[in-house]
């Protein structure tokens, strides 16, 4: 598909699978093979396990607060299933089902939220940047990421994400501007799940759809079905052809929502109505993709029912091992404030060690 | 007189101060219809309509700037910036904006705005969640900082703050947003901001603190006790202006100094405090002024946060190490 | 005229009075009075000479830095001819013919350049804010008067100001975005003088105008010949009335040319070329105006001639004053600083009043 | 050897270690095809091609955001901020990506990041154009903050700040600019970060300072030279991390202490040396620690600015009345 042929501001979406897992849109359906689709619909499933189980864990006590994932798998893998080995991921921090398709342990990932740094310490050949919390500015990074890459004549792309709340920030605007000035290979992915905790996206912007505000940019902007995998898939792999091609940044509108609660201290009933929330879950991405398998005779119940036991058992193992991880020592929490240790913040540690060695502490 | 958690108390603030200024508005990322994740503001809006009380984007440059505009005509916006680690983006504005205006434009455009923003660790949170940056403010002139540490103080002080006619930081230590609950009297009264308080009276160390810290630093005071010595402990409640005047008053009676603060040391208020006392107390000191703070270090996630807190056990032992040195 | 009907993508621009002085849109010529249309004009050429002047004493080491309004007089006239008394101008720092327009005494704005913050004390009745250096923050603040304005119930709108490299600005996208989420009475007009300093427009965005980063705030874009003032006041007013009517902000680009340098500091010759410069030359707002009166028979040459000698005689007379102004005092620079002195700033102050003393200072 | 200003000896610096190392990048609003407004980047968009030296949209969020991807992505980023007082809209980046992206990252992902940026007062500029903010940087941990004095210094220390893998705030003293030479040498060299300079050796007070205002000290010690005194003078030429160490054994022989800074007063480096110097020298003590700053005020336009601004004379008075205290 040429992305430069779609106006986002002519209100269509695109969509190929829809939430009855039927094609609807038989000439954009990506030829994928098998492995590529289960590797999609699997990670999804892990996804929604790994949530969902820290979600109780959470509710137990032996969880920290997070931000689930849960409705926004499709527009997640859609796009990394898009992605080459080379290319970045720049998330911000709702992006579980992303980060594990790229690669990243699940319990890396654990870790991290059970509020471990080491959690992050991904492995480099992934490239995939630590969570990131601070709205809108990683789309900078991954902006000097995909000026580097350009400017090291390498082929690789910088894939962000961002929510619909996001893009009222400053450093969105900046950031998208910065790429498109440069034509750096980019891909930047509105996640609109309709809030941003309480706050609705009519809120958060008078346009009336996210993908226009590519306009401001000159760079093409796309409204897609975020439930729809494929059209995800498409949409992405677009944008990942003229980043390649030197045509620059693109930015992708997937629609979607939040299932679940905006982080686990959040109470989403205060502001969203049960309706609405059914709604939605009749358009589940994991729901409509096991259609589209099991249409395609490559996945069954059966199969299902085997992969659900087993990745239930592997979460809980994952989460034993990081409930026994060892927390950060002291060495762990000042070492890498700087690459070599300053004076001042040695003797600040000796000091401390002094004190958890009298106080028989560590 | 009613129980009040301090959390309840900046509601119940806000509230009264709405009620008694319709120039008062509030607004910020979910302050609105939810009230704030906090839920600081819960109420407001059924109250006061979505006019004076709302949601808005996620933006704080916008949040601050926008303040900063309808101060100058004629409004006295309490914005709420969600948490602490979140003002950066909105730091152009307060730092170059809300704390200049008023001299940039002699006197033409006072900035009677309050920002508030819940601070500091010790909550179990994400990444940008615990911090403590009074000093990125307070090294700010035209700004003045509050920070409460008990629900009487808190309402008194936001009172002050939304009357008063200069730009306030009002940082709201949510550790103990609910932790414990103070009988404070229902009607309107005020506290002056930049006087603090002398929380126990003593003579022969002086401890300086604010915010969340303040009650380890009692409960340490408490522990020290049976001692053969006694502590002054001041609650700074403002941390700009200072109350240089009751610090160097304290100081030179007790001729000790001890300042404790979660934010980190290099530059945190101590810094300032301890200068402020060699500028005025130097030959009162009988022992050298001691800082206990947070290490030079970012605030770590949850599981490795103890190593950057400030425990009782350890205000009590440096206590005890400066009041017994000789 | 209706701004919703004109699309900022199709590359039109609104123009009413060529360079020649004729004009091109019959049906959109405002009907303005003769006193309105003089005001235009002497104020345009009051800031051509107060500006023309500045440069000489400046160059004489007699005046700062400044940043000069040489060419972009028509730009901003049009929009102030357009407001109404209670409505806000909200500046940059190169709109000295806005605010003189706006009756901001030139001995103000000349105290200001000249270094003294007693410049900035206007009137409070003329409802025009400081000087704004920090790019792109004013849109902030005018935000925050339009939100207030209509809280307030009035219908006072808030005009900004902003340059082409302003709207690269993280606060430019917050600004405009917020105004637009509560419909507020904002108008920002970008005076795209066609560089940032040395940086051409071309390197501040990838979108073919400004104008259509409207569209990403769902509010209506229009670019404009900005050295047009009879089009700038007709998309200002229409602009206005908008506003006014409660259907929220309008982007206003108005093309436009820097004749002189950025600042005093500023060396043009380094980035553009002498033809760019006359072509602009060619296209003087205020060249165009003079044949536009006199068209209409109001003006004429030793009306000119009169107006000019006097004009640069009460700036060279306005000059002096500024000149012979005293300088702040060390009551003045301490102050302002908060609403009622601090005790440490009173301290401070004293100490400093002793060493002058000592010292024989002041 | 060439005689160089302060501002040449960044710009052969800049040129030498991009060509040492094509992983060096410099940008900038202004940086690139003009070479920056006060030309400090001239020439090198010529040399090494608009691919490595270039020209920003005005976006500060994104000239240091994309220096941590830049970072990430294995290139070294030397950004430049166009006047201190315009970093804050990037401020935000500074010190929640670049100063803590590597712990973030547990390692994965150093920042070698130098942003420079033009500071200081003295030069009739423009509101925002004179601020003197090392205290917003030298308060975050994790990064290192970097104000040189001397053309030697500049070209020794930004070599350094290049090739460290921490980030850099590389604060450029503008007033000094150009405002004389010195013989340096062309070749590269380097000047280890995190130690400061004793500039006179001296036995009775020790006057720690740094970047334009050095120079002012300078002055006042000569016109001290025929006082029964010496003092020594120290040039941090490093704030953060402070060369405590240096500070620490001077005051020890000294007995005396004076800093004095252009920045204000409250929170200012000033504060944070007293009190290193209390902690570790505090008996050593003969006089009390004295700042000399700026007061507590926004830097006023250019005809206001001497109230401001810390003078030679006032210097020498107040480092004579320390030296002579008894
Ligand atoms: C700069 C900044 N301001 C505020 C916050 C607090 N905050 C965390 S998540 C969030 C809402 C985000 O909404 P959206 O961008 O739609 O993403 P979603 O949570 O829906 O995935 C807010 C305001 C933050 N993390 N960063
Ligand atoms: C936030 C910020 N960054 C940088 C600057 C320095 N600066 C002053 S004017 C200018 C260029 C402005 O260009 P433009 O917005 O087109 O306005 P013009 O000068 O052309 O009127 C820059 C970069 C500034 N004033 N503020
Ligand atoms: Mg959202
Ligand atoms: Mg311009």
């Amino acid at each position: 598909m040429k992305l430069e042929n779609y106006d986002p501001l002519a209100g269509k979406q695109l969509q190929i699978l829809d939430a009855e897992g039927k094609i609807t849109n038989k000439s954009l359906e990506p030829d994928l093979d098998s492995e590529t689709l289960l590797r999609m619909y699997k990670t999804m499933m892990l996804a929604r396990i790994a949530d969902t189980k820290a979600l109780q864990y959470q509710r137990q006590g032996r969880m920290l607060t997070f931000a689930p994932v849960k409705g926004q798998e499709g527009a997640q893998v859609g796009p990394m299933a898009a992605a080459q080995e080379g290319d970045w991921l720049v998330p911000a921090f709702r992006e579980m089902a992303a980060m594990l398709y790229k690669g990243i342990p699940l319990k890396q990932l654990y870790l991290y939220w059970y509020g471990n740094e080491i959690g992050s310490q991904f492995d480099k050949s992934l490239r995939v940047l630590p969570v990131n919390v601070p709205i809108g500015s990683q789309i900078n990074h991954a902006a000097g990421i995909a000026y580097a890459s350009k400017l090291q004549g390498k082929r690789d792309a910088a894939i962000t994400f961002i929510g619909d709340g996001g893009t009222s920030h400053g450093e969105f605007h900046e950031g998208l501007n910065f790429a498109a000035v440069y034509d750096s290979p980019m891909v930047a992915i509105i996640q609109n799940n309709q809030y941003a905790i309480s706050t609705p996206r009519s809120l958060q912007s008078k346009a009336g759809t996210l993908a226009q505000k590519a306009v401001g940019y000159g760079i093409p902007g796309i409204q897609v079905d975020g439930n729809d995998p494929l059209a995800m898939y498409v949409a992405t792999k677009a944008a990942l052809d003229r980043a390649r091609a030197g045509e620059g940044p693109t930015l992708i509108e997937a629609m979607t929502y939040r299932l679940g609660p905006h982080t686990t201290s959040d109470d989403p009933t205060l502001y969203r109505s049960e309706e609405e929330v059914k709604a939605w879950q009749a358009k589940d991405p994991i729901l409509r993709f096991r259609k589209y398998l099991s249409n395609k005779k490559i996945w069954n119940k059966d199969k299902d029912k085997e992969f659900d036991d087993e990745t239930k058992r592997y979460v809980k193992d994952i989460f034993k091992e990081v409930e026994n991880y060892p927390h950060p020592t002291l060495d762990e929490v000042y070492d890498y404030t700087y690459a070599v240790p300053t004076r001042e913040l040695k003797r600040q540690k000796a000091a401390q060690q002094q004190r958890y060695e009298e106080e028989g502490d560590q | 007189m009613a129980e009040k958690t301090l959390l309840q108390a900046i509601n119940d603030t806000l509230a009264q101060q709405m009620r008694k200024d319709e120039r008062v508005v509030v607004y910020g990322e979910d302050a609105g219809y939810e009230g704030g994740v906090f839920r600081v503001t819960a109420g407001l809006q059924k109250e006061f309509g979505a006019g004076r009380v709302f949601d808005t984007p996620i933006a704080e440059a916008a949040i601050v700037g926008s303040a900063v505009g309808m101060a100058a005509a004629g409004l006295r916006p309490v914005p709420e910036i969600q948490f602490s680690g979140f003002m950066f983006p909105g730091y152009n504005q307060v730092a170059v904006h809300m704390a200049r205006m008023h001299n940039r434009s002699r006197g033409n455009y006072p900035q009677p705005i309050v920002l508030r923003m819940p601070y500091g660790g010790g909550v179990k949170a994400l990444e940008h969640h615990s911090e403590s940056l009074e000093t990125l403010f307070a090294h700010i002139p035209g700004l003045k900082v509050v920070i409460p540490s008990t629900p009487y103080d808190a309402k008194g002080l936001l009172a002050s703050a939304i009357q008063d006619d200069d730009p306030t930081i009002y940082m709201e230590p949510k550790r103990i947003y609910r932790a414990f609950k103070q009988d404070i009297p229902e009607e309107e009264y005020t506290i002056p901001l930049g006087k603090a308080k002398i929380r126990r009276k003593g003579k022969d160390v002086t401890v300086v603190s604010y915010g969340a810290m303040m009650h380890d630093v009692l409960k340490a005071v408490d522990e020290l006790k049976d001692e053969h010595f006694s502590v002054e402990v001041i609650d700074l409640r403002t941390v700009s202006p200072i109350d240089t005047e009751t610090v160097i008053e304290s100081v030179k009676k007790t001729g000790r100094f001890v300042v404790v603060h979660e934010a980190v040391k290099t530059l945190g208020l101590g810094s300032e405090l301890i200068s402020r006392v060699n500028e005025e107390a130097f030959f009162h000191l009988e022992a050298q002024p001691t800082r206990i703070t947070a290490p030079d270090i970012t605030v770590p996630l949850p599981r490795g946060e103890r190593h950057h807190t400030v425990d009782v056990s350890r205000i009590a032992r440096e206590i005890k190490r400066v009041a017994t040195f000789e």
